[in-house]
């Protein structure tokens, strides 16, 4: 059977067991998979967390470094979100320069992190013109088991939440002190299966999906960013309801980040 | 949006409700089309939309380059959004940076999601948009350009897809951000519209809104989709009277 | 047939025109194809051209910005001439770094403009050692219907007679000022067709061609640069000849250029 | 070693021999090994030692990529050892450096040395190693880690690779060096043994050790070797040993 | 030429028409030639050339790497011209820059027009020309050392292909430019010739001349690639006949 | 006949030839081939040696420029060591971004030029945190004909043992002086071949090799450094014995090195 064949037939069963409200493990169409936080996971960084969505493991170091700020904001500190889409997390990941899918997987992160202003970045300036903190978010993804846009941000989240800025080690303060966060933004994708819409996809409904949405949202009841990926389409009135069940899940996620 | 320590912020929008280039909020900026400019292309167009102006060029079907990336049972659709050095103020280093690999994506997966890929097997159909001026709204108006070069082509499409952005500027929200709007604004919503089917194939936000603001900005898109893509037809019907009657003149001839 | 054969059936067909004195378009052998030149065309340069000739389309855009001299050209600005053969303007153009033909072609454009001293650089120096203008010239070719370089060229000198030098917006004067321009040198191209020899060839042209000749001159009756280019060969005396004739199409081509 | 202008040299072995963190000279950092933590791999492990966080998983015997790499009579082996961004002090710049790209090959040839690469013509075996925390002997713990991920994808070999760094220290040999005791050692000799053999299919050496010092070092590279060899089997048959009960408990249900 | 803010100008031309290093203004500087030095290649030139010392390999016709860009009607031909890091007075970084590249490129036509592809179809002629040490007309040099390597490796062409630079230095048209002259001259010219045909394969110039200057500069570099043709086919000849008495010497014994 | 087939006689007959202890070009296993080392060969570096190991041939360039020191290396100057494996000299050398073997020549010589101080790196420091010399060795491998570590090793030891600091021409003192070389480190390499280990490997016998060794030895009796390559073994026993012969072979190539 060819590998065109096996996947057809397994699209349609992902979309057959959606439209009778089911899905391959067994969750509702509204459910998440397991999720888990263990942040502090990598002592080399200034901020850390490993987070397990179900099958999917993403693990974010944050580091701090003084840099020069940008000549167009003297007064801020720099953020900047990478991501590496490395070939041990996944059979179809190759060595090489950042493709498309984690250049989108990295923006999107930072999109999020930076349109809901969780890090106040005039904070992280330490002379204007001259000084600030240049604050990398590096996401490592582990083992791809889907979604790894939210498993990534929320990595990134919490990652961030518990980190350090490593004043004394730099010589710009007498002692190191917790970077504050400000806002806490939680991104939530669905895909399209026929013409339901579930969050959190696996590997296999991501594949089986005709269209991805992801809804960022804040604390305060703001929609502070979305990204529609993947092949498909999406009516007004879907992207509403996608935004009020990110509105929900984000609520629960965000005290999961929050607590670990 | 929100530039951090970005400098005074202008006037966006007036008391008589006008904005900065006097436009009312639900009002487009001024666009003018041209159908296949080029001549090498297998379609091609340019549009000037406000102040930006933007080549697409498309080619294909054909041979898939590099070949390990053909499928069997459909056309792969690529397509490479890329902004001239001299397009912005401050000059860009040539080459697709990290920006517009991200569009080119988003872009190629809305084209992909409209075109009949399954038709044409084993090939390539490639699209290339070169943002030649940039003033806010480049990846609507690319894909403005490159839908009608795709129809410019003969490809088989499902139909256009007009494209425009929608904003919030000075807490209204606003049709179709220019450079000022888009950098002071406070959130920024491209999108594109299958206008028959009345679905989103390409949706981006990034800024603050809440729910109300944002249904709000979601209905102000798909009505200025709507008046684009009555421009994009009207622009390629008076291209195909203008052939049709050339070649009348020439069979007359 | 094959691709190999009808290339060959056509160029046996270019030739044979050529041996009669024709060209597939109806043009003399000594005859350029319709020159445009529409200066100012994109706004965010500072200065620009967009360039047809015939088929061919290239748009040259110039941006000044301030920065250090070179080591060893303390009193001097710097011109960098970049070009692209963006995919959009042939199906033979590949995205990816710039290939041989590109490098060919931003060179011969560049050597034609620095050996000309078509820029005075000294006077792109605002302070020695310190401060400089640096000029950057790209070349953005859009429809590639053949003799590229010497479309290039004239666009990238019409864009450099129409170009402002920013002092204002960069600080280092009161207003902005257009940029002096001393030599006015066109690039004139030909190719081999047998034993006859054309100017201005269209993309099949050069296809059919065997060898391809560059001659730049200036208004005061200088050969400034020469490149040959292609498969193919020429005598001194075939040499001398296509110097003659750029210098007549040069005096015709540079009254448009400056005009415009 | 020896760092050139580098800070006050710590004190590394005291008055009662022992070492910064209070070993002996011929004791082994504490290990910890995690078989089959990832789900994608055909085989994975993690190990903790000391501070030492890696990642190691296999793929294959799968199709060469790219192509012409392939060999007809046997698989190719492939290792990529990599560290994240923030494994270390001072943030590095994703993607592979010249030591990274070096270590990659020694520990593919010493791999290449005891996977019967025969068995499995026009394939690869694919070895990724990631470094997330580093504290000195990260390529021995990524041997340490891809040789049990590769029993766990259940790739023929020869034998388990064990491999463990030996230094000098105060001008002493000393077994397992960690990072402040790398830093300032007067040599580091990094080997990885065939225990069934009794040969080293890596071996590297920097610094300064004379005849006697040489010999020595090796000695005690290969008792810490076997040591490590001990535990690694010992995590491999817990792993089976859970899997196997396991599998009987699912059977008795 | 004429280096913008460049250092005083030397004394390029004395009262006595003699140039910097005693030359006439039709001389040549001295050329040595040994052929064969390398092992490994197909064929090999070694050039010694005032004080230019550059070094040519061959290889093929041999299989043809990237596949892709095998013709089926010929041999393709690959020139690499490449300056060692070390061979200029300042630092260049390794790998080509674009002015490699582009001279890479003209001396790949230039050896395309006189090599017998067509006897060859599907196969790759690569020639690889390294500059040790430079000192202006490096590309001049490179063709010659090319020309014998492809003469040593037996590639059937039309004809050697001899190269010089003819400049202008103080006012006046002189041959085979060195590096000061180069720097602080007003023209430079390189060529290459195929004797036979009287034709130019290479041709270049960036400078000033007149009419009445070009022609001059024209035939005095025919002139002086008509000597160092004499050079080249005697190194030949030389090469050929040692070997043939070695060949025979081994036959008698 | 295949190449793999030809490659498997190819190697039983050399492993066969050496179990009689007699090698394919009539040497003993534990001798090197003819050793010459021309210094002074490249006029513009600073110091060069060109160095011919039997078949095999490697050109040295030596260029010291100022710089800045590291960070963290405040009163040291910088020694980097490149290698290029340029297509010119072996039919498997491919133009295009040094592979894993260039890397691993050029860190394996940088690992016994630097673990045996052969230049005390202080003393190429000008002023401290401010300017230091910053000192190439850039090795050019123009023939190979095998044991390609240890001839670009020996051209290095030479062509630093030859440099100049050229303190005159950087404004940086009245004269060039010559650059101090404090240690005469010596790599050696072995291969296994069966049972036996062969110094200074051919090409064929390298292909032949189950394990490469090397070993690096001072002039005071000390391993600086050591590299096990390719795909092989070797008991502890077979390492101490290779380190016998290193230190042998290392003071007579060392004498060589020195006086040429």
């Amino acid at each position: 059977m060819s590998e065109i064949v096996a996947a057809e037939i397994q699209t349609t069963h992902i979309v057959d067991l959606a439209r009778s409200g089911q899905r391959i493990d067994g969750r509702g169409l509204d459910d998440w998979r397991p999720v888990t936080v263990e942040p502090g996971f990598v002592k080399s960084a200034d901020g850390s967390a490993l987070v397990h969505v179900g099958a999917s493991a993403v693990l974010c170091g944050v580091k701090l470094e003084t840099g020069k700020p940008f000549g167009d904001t003297p007064n801020a500190g720099v953020l900047t979100t990478n991501a590496e889409l490395i070939p041990l997390s996944s059979p179809t990941f190759e060595p090489g320069p950042p493709q498309p899918t984690a250049i989108e997987l990295s923006r999107v992160v930072d999109r999020s992190i930076r349109a809901a202003e969780t890090i106040d970045l005039t904070k992280l300036c330490v002379a204007p013109a001259e000084k600030c903190w240049i604050c990398y978010v590096d996401l490592h993804v582990l083992d791809h088991g889907g979604n790894l846009i939210d498993t990534a941000q929320l990595a990134a989240l919490a990652a961030l939440t518990h980190a350090t800025v490593p004043a004394k080690r730099f010589g710009v303060g007498e002692a190191d002190y917790p970077l504050e966060v400000a806002h806490f933004p939680i991104e939530c994708s669905f895909v399209r299966l026929g013409d339901r819409i579930v969050v959190d996809p696996t590997f296999e409904e991501e594949a089986a999906g005709q269209g991805r949405i992801t809804v960022a949202t804040d604390e305060v009841g703001n929609v502070v960013a979305m990204q529609k990926g993947k092949v498909g389409a999406f009516s007004p009135d879907e992207v509403v309801e996608t935004v009020e069940r990110a509105f929900q899940h984000g609520d629960r996620l965000r005290a999961i980040a929050r607590a670990a | 949006m929100g530039s951090v320590g970005a400098k005074e912020v202008p006037e966006l929008l007036n008391a008589e409700g006008r904005r900065i280039d006097g436009r009312r909020l639900d009002e487009l900026r001024p666009i003018s089309i041209k159908i296949a400019p080029l001549t090498r292309a297998d379609g091609s167009a340019f549009v000037e939309w406000g102040e930006n102006k933007v080549m697409a060029a498309v080619y294909g079907p054909r041979e898939v380059h590099p070949r390990h990336l053909m499928e069997t049972d459909k056309a792969i659709v690529q397509c490479r959004y890329n902004m001239a050095a001299f397009s912005v103020d401050e000059r860009k280093r040539p080459g697709l940076d990290r920006r517009s690999q991200e569009i080119s994506k988003v872009i190629t997966e809305a084209f992909e999601s409209v075109i009949f890929t399954e038709e044409f097997p084993k090939t390539s159909i490639d699209i290339y948009i070169e943002v030649l001026q940039a003033n806010a709204g480049t990846r609507c108006a690319g894909l403005v350009a490159a839908s009608l070069a795709l129809a410019d082509a003969g490809i088989p499409m499902a139909d256009l897809v007009p494209a425009v952005a929608v904003g919030k500027v000075a807490g209204r929200i606003a049709l179709d951000l220019k450079k000022e709007e888009d950098n002071f604004g406070e959130a920024d919503l491209p999108m594109a519209l299958v206008p028959q089917s009345g679905r989103l194939v390409l949706l981006q936000m990034e800024g603050h809104l809440n729910r109300g603001e944002l249904r709000e900005a979601l209905d102000l898109g798909v009505t200025g989709c709507r008046e684009i893509y009555r421009k994009m037809r009207e622009a390629l019907r008076a291209r195909y009277e203008a052939a049709g009657g050339a070649e009348e003149a020439e069979a007359a001839a």
